[in-house]
């Protein structure tokens, strides 16, 4: 992500991202200001109310986001809810809109009605949630009942309770639930490698900073190595998710592949790079207070959603060929 | 002649297994009961003070100390039995845990009669807790860089300071302080003490330190000007690092040390019997926690024998502590289950698991603090 | 293993080793002075012809044997073949006995006669073989064909053919396959460890005169760190393999869990040890000049001979009760 | 701003698919021909003259070689294509591999004109091959310990010195040294030199250094006042430390840093398919290498574009080369096969990746040194 458009792209949001301080579990504040300047919709068509750009610019904005620990459903909205309305050709409602996960009902009774409990993240913050039904339909119905559900980080996963509620749209496009899974593997993958650089970071400032035994933590040798090795993987999961959306936005042959290699890597590597970072940040990086917790509850919530890295290495081992044929399949 | 750190594998006496099979007994009673729920780190989170008490009542409380103070006479390795029942059923003991752990020793040890008279037997009854002041900010790793002073005045011993990271500190009745009382701060090793303190006390302030569990288990303890009585000096004054130093041994290589998470294992491996990668998984945990609570026990046979096996405590931490984090990421890895704060079963156990995984390599020495003192003793530092 | 008796049989054998340098796969020179000695047959009944003590008098020979790299079939012949004969209540034959892993067949024809492909470490050097026959009889014959194979680090790992061949005693005594199973893997935990400890003092004299960018290897913090994790594997490998040396000697209820336990134990560290053997020996110990190679292709290969970790982890994994009862069980 | 290394994915144009498809072809051919027999760690230790000259003949040595010297004004990143087939089919490329990948860059940066003419199309028709001498006795990682003296002479360079672990020295066409031609061993970095020495030559003794595979692919290689000409010496003199360095980025990157042990994941997934702790394993291994491919490509594109990815390079071969250890302790710990050299199939295979595997950490740079390379670029050292 090198290249001029994305650095624009990257300071403009870096500059909206600055100081922010929010202990809500939703940032209004940020929230309007992404919406103010579209970075809330990026990558979603402008015929259906998007702000256009490709895949790539929205990955920067959601890496950019999960970088910062921002609380804002991005994620949800512009990369799950806008991909599926565009899939479905539906207009994106005003407020705040997100995918769920499950599939619900629709049946018809007076009108078009939807019922079924479908896990939502963020669905007490939205306005109106887009589902996938069993017959096939994509389906835009309002949020009224929540029940209330956390990850280990505090987000909202919620369940919306639909009981018979009346649709505001519906669009006869069949997306298979396997596409959901995905598309949501591939942006916790662009999430995950974004935490885990921040932890990066923090480690970074942390060692020069700190002192110990009368010297900067830096000057250990063992502290250089832990680093070193918390660079490594921090790149291999940026890479891997950078070359997933790459893949996707080019709908190469093997971008489900990618996306399955990337939500492993970047699942498999949460551990290693959570657990480098608390060892570095010794008991401070464990106080609630400290910034890594919010980095690295993150990256342990993440790498369980949509497919832990068991799920995804049990889907590869299942794609057909030999094992270099996968390997390699991932970019045409 | 030998290149190992020297452990013999200890075998249980007919006794030690007898008073097993009645703390299991007794365990298996509670739980059904409904007296308490496992759960991961429980020696350090989960405080019950009637479970203490209950458990006093039994014995199983400062079990080795002399009779004459309330103790039963048990040995240590008894001792190490009841514990590690205890710690695998993940039962409620963090409120007398340091009491019993720790102090009981340390004032049988350096305390004076009076100490012992005054604690002991409380201890022993489950009734009174103990909190340890010894880190301190921008201190890290480096327990020696101690601030906390205490001076001596008319009125008794005069401290001021802050400890950091102290457990349990919001209901414990005393606290052990390790502060300077003479010297300079670049002496390091030399010139520190230890206090007892009772709590509360007006000039001794405790302030929750929430960590990223969401929960407060841990206090910054601010002495301001704290008095307390001339009396108040555990042990020699200015042998407060070496009397530190000695705790370490039994601080390190106790049971607590791998079993963290065992409660998060026992429960999954009920629930994995036709899964075949989760049991060659749980058969590979049970293999690791087979050798360590072997090296935990002979560590224990060691220092039941009188010596001082620092080195093979801090190597028995080493790996106990990452075989703790190894069972969080391994039950979380196969069983795919996503782990919720507070739910019953699985998905509680695993969020306790992962939240609480920094902390086992972190509490009592860093692995890498714990491997330079390994190193030390193969004479290569 | 810290009483008098074991550092008496310590001393004794460590002399008998002291110097030696053979480059044949049987170092015969040693075997004759352990056989003048009768540390060959240590743990092994007077009655049967063995030199008599326990089980863990023989394992401290074992240990001492494999700590050396010595090319002699103590293991084979002591610990499985003496502990068979011992079993059938018959007499040891002159020269080198082994015993067979697979069971063979015997059949009456003129006389009682032996047939089949047996697995026989050090079967090429071997007079005799202990054998358990489909029947559930122990019985000894001669070596006459042998198929010669090695393992990892030069072993003989034979397959003795045994064509229609006349025994030479035999007993009614049933031998189930699991128990060599069992006996095999406790004594390769007994090499494992000691070969383990090999690593562990070659790598502590290594670092200690070796240097590297002007000073010793020893004072570099990442080679301090490596060198203490090694010395907890290796240490986690003594005391186990210790343990189940005790149980079995005892007849522990929880034996046999011992015994898997400590061969997966043994198994499973062999790769850490190995790996920071070498990583700390750098590209000196990849010579075939260098003793380090003699302690890890050993590693290499006792892991998987007897089950390795995997196959033991399975067992421990289908042993009856929680996985507590089952930790604890290993001493009663 | 970020504080990762930086680098970007790469997307292969359609002539690189192309080629791909090719090489796949010409090496299934090949193999069902009977040509080669897949091979762990082949790009050491199988050379084959034969197979490197047919590869000569195809195009696929020298790639990048302008067409002037032979070569065929391939990119970089259609070299990185053709050598990552050869190296997942485990094809026998020892010959010609150090002249492909380290001295054709080499000699057509900083040889003359006539070293060019002279070695570039022998090492594009895959004829002509190269060893290294760079490792010295008691040196270990440390290259810049260099004892090795080149003295000039009325005669030419008269070169002094013994080079340890020079790999193919035994059958190559000529050797590339680093030698101190000026200054003392104390400088480290300035004074040193390379030179071109054609082998054989009389003062220079090549010995075999047996490892503990059995095998022999390294040599020590003794000069005993060797005289070349003093038109060989490569590039300036006194720039040999810079030359060297410069090389590295190209050495330590390669797909060859985590392909090594790739016939063995190979061979073992074509027959697990219906062992779900084996199929497990597998998509692990297959999600790694994926990533790490990824990580490899997007080296070779920065190189191709003209950057020196040193901290990167030294980053991927770190993870790389803990890859191909990974795949041979996960094969034959699931596998439960007993590995033997010189079998058929896996347990063959198993043999070779087991004997190898401490060379993936140590050669190239060992991961401790790799690792400071890259806390260097993160700016803690």
């Amino acid at each position: 992500m090198s290249d001029e458009l994305h650095e624009e792209i990257r300071a403009a949001v870096g500059a909206i991202l600055k100081g922010r301080d929010s202990q809500d579990d939703f940032d209004r504040s940020l929230w309007k200001d992404l919406c103010d300047t579209g970075f809330h919709l990026l990558g979603v068509p402008e015929e259906i109310g998007g702000s256009g750009g490709g895949l790539r610019d929205l990955a920067v904005v959601v890496d950019l986001l999960a970088f910062h620990g921002a609380r804002v459903p991005v994620a949800e909205s512009a990369f799950l809810a806008g991909w599926l309305l565009a899939r479905a050709g539906l207009s994106i409602p005003d407020g705040v809109v997100v995918a769920s996960i499950d599939q619900a009902r629709v049946h018809r009774r007076d009108g078009l009605r939807l019922s079924g409990r479908v896990r939502t993240p963020w669905g007490r913050h939205a306005g109106h949630v887009v589902t996938t039904a069993h017959d096939g339909n994509v389906v835009v119905s309002p949020v009224s009942a929540v029940e209330r559900q956390e990850n280990l980080a505090g987000e909202p996963r919620d369940v919306v309770v639909l009981d018979n509620v009346e649709v505001t749209a519906v669009a006869p496009v069949g997306v298979e639930p396997d596409e959901i899974l995905h598309r949501g593997a591939l942006v916790r993958a662009v999430q995950l490698a974004g935490a885990a650089r921040a932890v990066l970071a923090s480690a970074r400032r942390h060692v020069a900073q700190r002192e110990q035994f009368g010297r900067p933590l830096a000057r250990f040798q063992a502290v250089q190595q832990h680093l070193a090795a918390l660079a490594a993987e921090v790149t291999a999961m940026r890479v891997s998710a950078d070359a997933a959306v790459l893949a996707v936005e080019a709908s190469d042959r093997g971008a489900a592949i990618a996306v399955a290699a990337a939500k492993a890597t970047t699942s498999a590597g949460a551990h290693v790079v959570a657990g480098i970072g608390h060892q570095l940040h010794g008991a401070l990086g464990y106080s609630a207070e400290h910034a890594l917790g919010a980095a690295t509850t993150r990256l342990w919530s993440w790498r369980e959603e949509f497919g832990n890295e068991s799920y995804w290495h049990d889907r590869l081992a299942a794609a057909e060929g030999s094992v270099w044929s996968v390997v390699t399949g991932g970019d045409r | 002649m030998t290149s190992t750190i020297d452990l013999v594998a200890h075998r249980h006496s007919t006794a030690e297994h007898e008073l097993r099979d009645e703390v299991r007994q007794f365990l298996g009673d509670q739980r059904a009961a409904g007296a308490f729920r496992p759960r991961c780190d429980a020696w350090m989170t989960a405080a019950d003070p009637a479970f203490s008490r209950l458990l006093g009542s039994r014995g199983w409380v400062g079990m080795t100390l002399p009779g004459r103070y309330g103790g039963h006479d048990r040995t240590p390795l008894e001792r190490f039995v009841v514990v590690e029942e205890l710690l695998a059923a993940g039962a409620p003991v963090a409120a007398h845990w340091i009491a019993d752990r720790q102090m009981a020793p340390s004032i049988l040890r350096n305390g004076t009669e009076a100490q012992r008279q005054r604690y002991l037997p409380g201890i022993v009854k489950g009734e009174c807790f103990f909190a340890i002041g010894m880190s301190e900010p921008d201190a890290g790793s480096d327990l020696a860089a101690v601030r906390t002073r205490a001076v001596e005045t008319p009125r008794g011993w005069e401290i001021t300071g802050t400890k950091l990271w102290t457990t349990g500190a919001h209901f414990a009745h005393a606290i052990v302080v390790l502060a300077r009382t003479d010297g300079t701060p670049g002496d390091r090793h030399t010139g520190l003490s230890q206090f007892v303190v009772d709590l509360p006390h007006q000039a001794v302030e405790i302030r929750p330190i929430v960590t990223i569990d969401g929960e407060h288990h841990f206090n910054e303890v601010v002495f301001d000007r704290a008095v307390v009585p001339a009396d108040a000096l555990l042990g020699d004054r200015g042998a407060g690092w070496r009397q530190v130093i000695a705790e370490l041994g039994h601080e390190r290589s106790g049971p607590e040390r791998f079993l963290s998470t065992f409660p998060l294992l026992e429960a999954w491996a009920a629930q994995t019997s036709d899964d075949p990668v989760a049991a060659r998984e749980v058969g590979r945990l049970t293999a690791r926690a087979w050798t360590l609570r072997q090296l935990s026990l002979a560590v224990a046979a060691d220092l039941a024998a009188g010596r001082s096996p620092e080195v093979a405590a801090a190597l028995v931490k080493d790996l106990g502590s990452r075989f703790e984090g190894d069972v969080v990421e391994t039950v979380r890895r196969v069983a795919g289950a996503e782990p919720r704060r507070g739910a019953d079963g699985l998905a509680g156990l695993l969020a306790d698991g992962v939240l609480h995984s920094p902390a086992f390599t972190l509490r009592g020495g860093t692995n890498e603090v714990l491997r330079s003192v390994v190193a030390r003793g193969l004479g290569v530092r």
